[in-house]
Formats: C-alpha cells, structure tokens, sequence
C-alpha cells in the first residue's frame, strides 16, 4: 500500500520533472505551496459550514441547508458576500494600520503550516527544529489583533484588543510548556522525528503514543486548553466576546478584511490542532497493527477533524470565562501543572533504565498518581474556579 | 392588620400635630386612603418604616392623579321669599372645586405581610406651586417612580435625588397624562 | 490609555481630570440589553465606575390609551406589556377590575388562570436562563433548549385562546372560552415533559464551573437594599426575603395548592437569582400537576358578568399579582363611567432597575451585562 | 474535581447531537416553506364579514349596528349605514353597511369585535400570510366577505354552534309566525 500512501510525494515529484533541473526545487516547492494553500483554502470552507451544521445539531436545529446540497455551497455564498460588502473605514481611524492588520494575522499562519508532517516524509521542509520556528510564527498574531484594535478608533475594539493581548501572551506559557514533553520523549526538536518515536506498538496492540502515557495525557488536555485560548474560541473567546464588545477588534471591520480575520483565525486552530495531532496522537501513525494498509496522510487527517470537532463541541457548550479569571487560570492552574508535567516526564524518560519487573506499571501509576493529585490540589486552591455547591431551602 | 383609625393614632401619638383625614373609597375593594399634609410628610413616612408595630418597609407602587377643577352643581336648600311666603326651595349652585395633583403611595410590609396603606399626598393648584416632598429618601422604591411622575403630570419632588424626565425625552415641553393634554402635531391617524 | 493625537476628537472624555475613565454608552443599539434600554457605563479600567440606566426608546403611552378605551378595550393592551407573559398581565388587570367592580369569578375560571399563569412562569423562567447564558457567551445552547419548551406551551395557548403571545384571553368575571377538547390532555403531557427538560438544563448548567465562576458573588444584592428599593420576584427571594405574593395575597385559589418557595442561600448573587428561577420551576410544574388534576366542570364565565358597557361605582381599587417578574400591580381609579379615570401599572421591571448600578459598581463590564440578565427586564413594561 | 460540570455539560450536548439524527424529540425544526405546521383551529389573524347564500354583498349577515366601532380598542373600524332596509334571516327588516372598512394595519386582530357582534356577522380568519406587494391595506366590504361555508371550514366547532342556534332562532321565528295569524283572525 505504500503506492497510495506516498501518492502527494510522487506526483509531486512528477510534476517537478516538468521543470529544468536548475528550477526544480524551487517549481517543487511553489506546487507544494500551491498544494497547502488549495488544502487548506478548502479546509477553512467546510470548517465554518460544518461548525454551524454542528452548533445547529446540537441546538436541535438543522443549521445552513438551503445553499446546495446540505447547504454545502454556504462558504461560497458567504465568501460572495464578503466580497460584494462594502469595506467601510472609519474616518478617524489609522489607515494604514487598519488595512495591515488582517494581512499580519494571516500570512504567518500560512507559514506555520510548513513544518507539520501531514504524512510519511510529507511536511514541506525537513526542518530540525521545526517546532520552534512552529511556536515563532504562531506568536506573530498577538501584534495583528493590537493593531486592528488600536487603529479602529473604537472604545470597544480597543478594550477588546487589550483583553486579546493579555490572553494571548499568558497562553503562549502554558502552550509551549505543554509541548517540551513530548520533545523530551523524542529527544529532538524537528517534528517528523517526533512522529518517528511514537512508532511501534506496546504489549502488541497499545500504540507508543505520547497521549497514552500518564504525562502524555496530561499534557495532551494543557496543550488542548492553551490552543483554545490561543485560537480565541470559546470559552475563551473574549477578544470578540460579542454579548460585551459587540465584535471586540473585528468592530469596525467589513466586508473582505473581515473574511480576512476569519481566515487568519481558522487557520491558526487548524495549525494549532495539527501540532497537538503531531505531539500526542503520533501523527500519521495507524492506531493498530492490522489497520496500517491506510494511507498515512488519512490517519493524519481523521485524528485532525476529531479534534476540530472537539473544538466546534466546546463552543456549543461552555460559556465564557471572565479576563480575571481566565489569567488566573492561565497563571495559577496551568502553568503550575504544566511544570509539574514536565518533572513527571523528565522522571519517566530516565525511569526506562529500570531492569526490575513489572517496572512499566509501577512507573505508570506513579506518574499517574502524581498528577492526579497535582491537578485536584491545584484545583482546590483556586478560590475562584473551585465553586461551592449550594443547599437551597424553602420558606416555611 | 391594623385600620386606619389605629395608624392615625398611633401616628398622633407619635408625632404630635400631625393632621392626618381619612378618604374614604366606596368600591367593594374597601381600601381607604390616608390623605397626608405634604409639610410633615416624610417625618409621618419615616415613623410609618420604622414603628415596630407598623413597619411598612415596602413602598409597592406611587401613581401621580390629575383632579382638574370641577364645576359640581349641586341643589342646595335654599330660604327664599316665594309669593310672599318664606319656604324651602331647591336652587342649582355652581361651584368650582379647585383643581389639584395627587401622589398616590401604596405601602406594604414584608416584614409583618400586612395589607395595603395608601398615602395622598396633594398639591396646592395644577399650575403655580407643584411641589411635593419626595418620599425616596424614604423608600428607594420610589425612584423612578417618582420621575415618572414628574415626567408624565409635572409634580416637582423635592429632595428626590435625580429628578428629571424618565420617559418622554429631556427637552419635551408638556406633560403627556394631565387630563388638559392636547398631542401636538398629527392627531391620530383615522382610516 | 495613550492620549489619542491632538486633532482627533477625544472619545467620551468624561469630567474626572484625575482619572482616565473611558464612558461607554451600551444600548439602545447593543446585543444584551434584552430590548431597547441603554446604560451609560464610565469605566475605569474594565470597572464600573457609573453606571445610569436610559429608558423611554418603547414608551407608548399606554396608560393614556387605556384612559380613553373602555375596561374591556384596555385587556389586548395589556398583551403587549410585558410581552413574553401575557396572560399574567391579563390576569392582574382582570383581577383588579373584579376587585374594582365587585364581581365573583366561578372555580373553574380560577383553575384555567392558575394552569395558564403558571405555564407562563414556566417559560418566563427557562427564557430568562437561556438569555442569561447567551450574554454569558454561550452561543444560544441553553436558549434553543428554553425556546424548544417555550414553543409546546405557546401552542398550548394558541390552541385555547387563539394567539401564541397575544392571547387575549381573560375576562372581568372568567376567561373568554373553555378549554377545546383534548387541551387538558396535552396540558398534563406538555407539563410531565418539562421535567426531563428542567434535568438537562441542570445537567448543562447549573454544574458548569465557568457558569458558577462567572456568576457566584458577582452583583450581591443585600436584603435590606431589596426590600427597600422594592425589589420583589425572584430577585428579592433569591436575597433571602421569604415574599411571595402568592402566599401573602392569596390571590385567585393558590391557597388549595401546596407548593414551596425557594430562598437564595449565599445573600443574592447571580448565581442565586438563576438558581431560585429554576427552582421556581419545578415549584410550578407542582402547582400545575395538582390543577390540571383536580379542575372542575362548569361555567368558565360568570353569567352576570357584563362584557360591554362596564360601570363601576366610583372608587379605586389595587390588585397585584406574583408576575414571573415580580409584583404586577394595576391601581384603577374608577369615577362611574364607561372608561377608568386613571390607570396605573406598577412595572416590575422599571422598579427591579432600581438597583442596577448598586449592584454593577467595581464589577467588570462583562459582568453589568450578566447582572442586568439576572434582573430579567423586559422593555415593554419598563416603558410601557 | 475541577471541570466535572463541564464535562457533563459536554456530555448533554454531545447526546442532543446524536439525539438529532433520530429523535423527532430532539430535531424540532419545521422548514417552514416545504413543511408547514397543521393551523390551529382557534388561531386569529385578520377579521372577515361572514355571508349567507351565494351573492356575498346581498348575503351579509353584518346589520350596521355599530357596536364593533365602538368596541374596537384601536378603533380600525368604520362603517357607515345603507339607508334602504332589507329583510334578515328572521325576516325582521335591517339595515345594511354600505360601506365596511377595517385598516388592517392597525388592526391588532384581538377579536374584541367579534365577542361583541351579537349578529355573528364578524369572526377571525386564520390566513396567516398577508404579506403583499401593494399598501392597500384598508379591507373593503368586498375584499372582507367571506361565505358562511369557508367560516365552517375554519373554526368547524365554533360555526357549528353558531349555526345551531341560528337554525333553532328561525326555527322558533317560523314557529312563531305559524301560530300568529290565528291571534289575528278573531
């Protein structure tokens, strides 16, 4: 099967044929650009009409079904509109900055997809450290939504420009804490070796990856956490908290640099969820033995709309946390438990030198046991989050 | 529950000089009014909140009443010299009754679930001196109630806090509920 | 915040030399502000430093309207009150009128308006959580929920009096027509149907953690402060005040029914206002149970009752009832002729308003939003 | 354990999202222009002038008495008094509108007029789309009759018990007319 599994890679490299040999890398390199942005242009397309089918069923209703077959020209419809919109600048704002600010949040994020092994040798660079340059690119968007909001002249998307700053840094700590441990098992920086070491399978059926060890899991739910935050999804979406802000920095934005902001947003989730895919559900690794004749890049594919899918559940579900609270959330339960993650992962990686029996068990529970009771405790300090159940009587 | 004849004197009692008559209200909801001179007004309400046997902590509902003036005629008997005899006669007499604004405060008590007090409270005339004290010091309750009044028939509370129109918008001249109210502008739209 | 260039025009700059406070004007235009009501915020920071309510943008005068038409003209009026709950205003205007005139109202008219006021608490209560949590953000789940509910009971209404929020459907003396075939059926399904409902709902809410931060101890509202700005409803019971008027009055028939009142445990916060409502709820399925139980046969209107030329004795009369809101209170003055003299509504509403800003001041925006959700206004009554 | 509500609040929406693809219970929409829900058979919109027999202007059953004018609370009614009388149903002589006009956009369709009309000649139609392109909203005599058999269609009880008691009143007038010329004939 492995025909089917490196199709992309021989295609590619058939069409790169085409191209004098002097310009191949560089022809190779724009259809692999041309590849992703098409991918991924499609990706943001079913995303917004599958998250409103979805927030539709659970709310008992249908949700977009009269544009197309089960309302699957939506995206097409609402691109359309965008475009026809009419882009309205306020007088007083800073015209410079505010036709800047979607460009500076969506060009990085394309580029974050360059370092993600979307299969067997399928990322678009070898790169060794591929997930710094990942965390590099992803903190560019703090500085898109500070310039949308300043600029807009607009009390609201300045408040909500503000509270997107602070949300976004206090995140970011969480996020890349969450991820060392995962480096730390693999012993190297650059992704698909990464994905390498989650090969294999324990005790014959249990895949090697990360999310099945205790700090895996652990590390998995944080890295889960800080993307929603850093994606500003509910329930962490207090940027554009509409019940407050109205829109927060998307205000006095319309038209296409709105689709724009969009677009910067789905794409920075879909990088976001391909690195947790990457880091902790072993990539394109098949879950099973006997299940590893599918292409890679399906494996990739399914465990990456599992997890959007958990995204689109949350929003339907949870309400929003309140700024306060949502960095002391940040400071006082996840980077807390993030460090304690990492003390845990550090310990099993050296614990594999023990020769006694029935040492994997003993190192899992400790593991697990130390987490366990980290995550209560630290969620019994936290005045705030850890609400008191109430007794309600009667009158007489 | 205790009747009005109770409040009074216990009101007497309480503050001595204080001139408090009874309205009676005929219709089968049997619920009197007390009719207050506004000069001790707020002293009168603050001992009705605070008297451990009354109580009344809850103002419910303030409703501003235009009384215009009335012309009643009346038969009244009258001695007049008829042929030469002195006898009772009927005469119709005009009299004007002087118009007037009225706050009307329904009170209650939480604490003690007692019934309806009503309190009147009466202006001088409908256009000169409006002034009424304003209970909200008293009962915040009374707050926008009272604007509303103000903004809907004219009384000037004094006292009250933030006194100015609630509903009508600031620079509207008249006021929409007096019974002499004439919309300016478009009447209706008849078919 | 940076001093913005000097040729702009300064945003909102507020009189506070000393401080840079930013005055923020949320309504009449703004999503959560349940209608047309605006609040002038000045902020400090995300605090509330002042906070004044606007109203007036849905006055329509309709004290004057009902001055003018006759005591039966003034009943589809009232619909539009406070419009999600328009059978409860029928029933206190009614009740005032009967109360005004005198006139007796048979047991099985007592029955229907005990059946259709308490449906409408239902409803009431479960639309007010579901906009409560819509301004907490969460995207309209527990709204769809309340609104799925609130449709079977509109179509209940639709049924019996012909409109599903206008319903028109009370008289002086009795309500317009009996109950069609069947209603009583359905009304006993629709009512056993709630309790699942009322589970999920709990299971989706009242657990959530970031619901319970959001709302536990924001916006307290002290009973001494409560009584005294006539805050009443479930506003003042979740504050620990035992008044209800249901069991003060004892207007209508409630005192054949046994039900209990809920008190808020923690001094009033948000979190005891939406957890008294939903107690309430179960309260009125309870009443509900017992009346679809054990309604009587007989005349829905009482023969006497005049529906045309209605002329009560001079006099005034006051009638309040337990609206899902608060107390609903008409003051009619009558002086003898076809239309009442004067006309007074006490709003539930505008009064509950009172105490906004003692509860929103040093709170974050984003709570004044879930504070004023908490009071659950609608602007029909407020400005009636 | 910090995040249990929220898990079970996820597990609530997650069961209402498999729910949806097989419990009616769960699915609640109707998409309203190709399904439609089945109208209630005491639902009101717009009044409509009801007539007897085939000619809707001759058969109007409204006699000008002008009571529903003067009940209306948004006083959208005007009518104005034919001045020939033509005979009733019971055949006492009445008069006829000769011009019966409702404002339909001030109507609030409350159906104060037709508790009132002690002639049962005014009832609540239950049409519902009244959206139009022209503004002529003010409904003429004309554009309001409606035959006696479309109200039985509507409101099936309700016209069932009007028509009774008008059957059983000529009933008792024909009776009434049998037996009185034997008074007269002394």
């Amino acid at each position: 099967m492995n025909a089917l599994d490196q199709i992309f890679v021989s295609t590619l490299h058939r069409l790169a044929g085409f191209a004098p040999a002097s310009a191949r890398p560089l022809v190779s390199m724009l259809l692999i650009i041309a590849g992703l942005m098409a991918l991924f242009g499609t990706c943001f397309a079913l995303a917004t009409i599958l998250e409103r089918k979805t927030l539709g069923r659970m709310q008992n209703r249908y949700g977009p079904n009269r544009v197309g077959p089960f309302g699957l020209f939506q995206p097409i419809a609402d691109g359309v509109k965008m475009l026809i919109k009419e882009d309205i600048v306020p007088f007083s704002a800073d015209q410079a900055l505010h036709f800047l600010a979607p460009l500076v949040l969506t060009v990085p994020v394309w580029l974050a997809f360059a370092v993600l092994p979307f299969g067997r040798n399928m990322s678009a660079i070898e790169l060794d450290s591929g997930i710094l340059f990942f965390f590099a690119i992803g903190s560019a968007s703090e500085l898109a939504v500070f310039m949308a909001g300043w600029s807009s002249q607009n009390k609201y998307s300045l408040l909500g420009a503000m509270r997107a700053i602070a949300q976004m840094i206090s995140y970011e700590v969480p996020l890349v804490l969450a991820s060392v441990p995962a480096l730390i098992a693999a012993g190297s920086l650059s992704l698909p070796a990464i994905v390498q070491a989650q090969s294999g399978f324990a005790l014959g059926w249990v895949p090697r990856w990360n999310v099945f060890t205790p700090w895996g899991l652990a590390g998995f739910a944080l890295f889960l956490i800080a993307a929603t935050a850093e994606s500003n999804r509910c329930p962490f979406d207090l940027p554009e908290g509409e019940s407050e802000l109205i829109a927060g920095y998307l205000t006095e934005y319309s038209g296409f640099k709105y689709a724009l902001f969009f677009l910067g947003e789905y794409l920075g989730l879909f990088a976001v969820t391909g690195l947790a895919v990457t880091l902790f559900l072993g990539g394109w690794q098949a879950p099973a033995p006997w299940l590893q004749w599918l292409p890679t890049w399906g494996w990739f594919a399914l465990k990456f709309s599992a997890l959007i899918f958990l995204f689109i559940w949350a929003r339907a579900t949870l309400p929003r946390l309140r700024l306060d609270q949502l960095l002391h959330f940040a400071w006082k339960f996840l980077v807390p438990l993030a460090l304690i993650n990492l003390v845990v992962a550090v310990a099993w990686c050296k614990s594999g030198l023990w020769q006694f029996p029935a040492a994997l068990e003993i190192r899992w529970l400790l593991g697990a046991g130390v987490l366990a009771a980290s995550y209560v405790g630290l969620g019994r300090s936290w005045k705030g989050g850890y609400p008191e159940r109430r007794q309600y009587n009667y009158a007489q | 529950m205790h009747t009005l004849e109770e409040i009074i004197a216990r009101v007497a009692a309480a503050l001595p000089g204080a001139r408090l008559e009874i309205v009676p209200n005929n219709s089968p909801a049997r619920q009197p009014s007390l009719l207050l001179e506004p000069g001790r007004a707020v002293e009168i309400a603050t001992f009705l909140r605070d008297d451990p046997q009354l109580r009344f902590d809850y103002a419910s509902n303030v409703t501003g009443v235009d009384w215009p003036e009335k012309t009643v005629r009346e038969k009244v008997k009258v001695k007049k010299i008829v042929g030469g005899m002195e006898q009772e006669a009927e005469e119709l007499v005009e009299r004007k009754t002087p118009g007037f604004l009225e706050a009307v405060y329904h009170l209650y008590s939480m604490a003690l679930g007692q019934g309806p007090l009503i309190l009147r409270l009466r202006t001088a005339d409908r256009s000169g001196q409006v002034a009424l004290p304003s209970l909200t010091p008293v009962w915040r309750s009374c707050e926008f109630q009272e604007r509303e009044i103000f903004d809907l028939f004219g009384v000037q509370f004094q006292g009250h806090p933030d006194l100015r129109r609630i509903l009508m918008w600031d620079n509207f001249a008249d006021h929409p509920m007096r019974k002499d109210y004439a919309p300016a502008g478009d009447q209706e739209a008849q078919p | 915040m940076i001093a913005p260039p000097a040729e702009l025009p300064a945003p909102g700059r507020v009189g506070w030399a000393d401080h840079d406070l930013l005055e923020v004007a949320m309504g009449p235009h703004h999503p959560s502000t349940h209608g047309v009501f605006r609040m002038n915020v000045v902020l400090d920071g995300e605090s509330v430093a002042k906070l004044t309510p606007i109203f007036g943008f849905l006055h329509r005068n309709h004290e004057k309207i009902a001055e003018r038409n006759s005591y039966l003209a003034a009943i589809p009026y009232t619909d539009r009150l406070d419009y999600i709950c328009s059978m409860t205003n029928n029933w206190a205007y009614v009740l005032t009128v009967e109360k005004l005139a005198g006139l007796p109202v048979p047991d099985r008219a007592e029955y229907i308006r005990v059946i259709v006021g308490e449906f409408t608490r239902l409803f009431n209560h479960a639309c007010m959580a579901g906009f409560l949590l819509q301004d907490m953000g969460a995207l309209g789940t527990p709204l769809m929920y309340a609104f799925r509910e609130r449709e079977k009971i509109l179509d209940l209404f639709e049924a019996l009096s012909g409109s599903r929020m206008m319903c028109n459907y009370l008289r002086f003396g009795g309500v317009r027509c009996d109950l069609p075939g069947g209603w009583r059926e359905q009304a006993a399904g629709v009512a056993a149907a709630f309790h699942p409902f009322l589970d999920q709902f709990e299971a989706l809410l009242s657990e959530n953690e970031i619901l319970r931060a959001r709302t536990q101890g924001v916006g307290v509202l002290p009973p001494a402060l409560a009584v005294n700005a006539g805050v009443t409803g479930p506003g003042l019971r979740a504050s620990g005040v035992n008044y209800d008027i249901r069991k003060v009055d004892q207007y209508g028939i409630y005192n054949r029914f046994k039900f209990r009142v809920p008190l808020g445990a923690r001094g009033g916060d948000v979190f005891d206002r939406y957890m008294v409502r939903i107690l309430e709820m179960r309260e009125s399925l309870a009443i509900l149970e017992q009346a679809l139980r054990d309604i009587p046969e007989g005349v829905f209107l009482d023969p006497k009752a005049k529906l045309r030329n209605l002329r009560p004795k001079a006099g005034e009369a006051y009638g309040r009832i337990e609206a899902p809101k608060g107390e609903l209170g008409f003051y009619l003055i009558s002086d003898g002729g076809p239309a009442p003299y004067r006309y007074r509504i006490r709003p539930p509403s505008l009064v509950n308003l009172t105490v906004l800003e003692d509860m929103c001041l040093g709170h974050a925006i984003a709570d004044v939003v879930i504070i004023l959700g908490s009071i659950d206004i609608v602007l029909g009554e407020v400005d009636r | 354990m910090l995040g249990r509500g929220i898990l079970r609040g996820l597990i609530e929406t997650g069961r209402n999202f498999c729910g949806s693809y097989y419990d009616p219970a769960r699915l609640t929409t109707v998409q309203y222009p190709e399904e439609k829900l089945p109208p209630q058979e005491n639902a009101r919109t717009l009044p409509f002038l009801v007539y007897d027999g085939q000619d809707p202007l001759a058969g109007l059953r409204c006699t000008a008495c002008t009571i529903c004018e003067q009940e209306c609370p948004a006083h959208c009614i005007r009518i104005v008094k034919d001045t020939v009388k033509k005979p009733d149903y019971l055949g006492k002589m009445q008069f006829h509108p000769k011009v019966f006009d409702i404002d339909a956009m001030v109507c609030m369709s409350c159906g104060v007029c037709v508790e009132v009309c002690p002639f049962d000649s005014i009832k609540m139609d239950r049409v519902f789309e009244l959206a139009q392109d022209r503004r002529a909203l003010v409904l003429h005599k004309m554009n309001l009759a409606k035959s006696n058999q479309y109200y039985r269609e509507i409101h099936p009880t309700e016209a069932a018990a009007v028509d009774a008691a008008r059957d059983e009143e000529q009933r008792k007038a024909r009776a009434k007319k049998a037996a009185a010329p034997a008074i007269l004939t002394p």
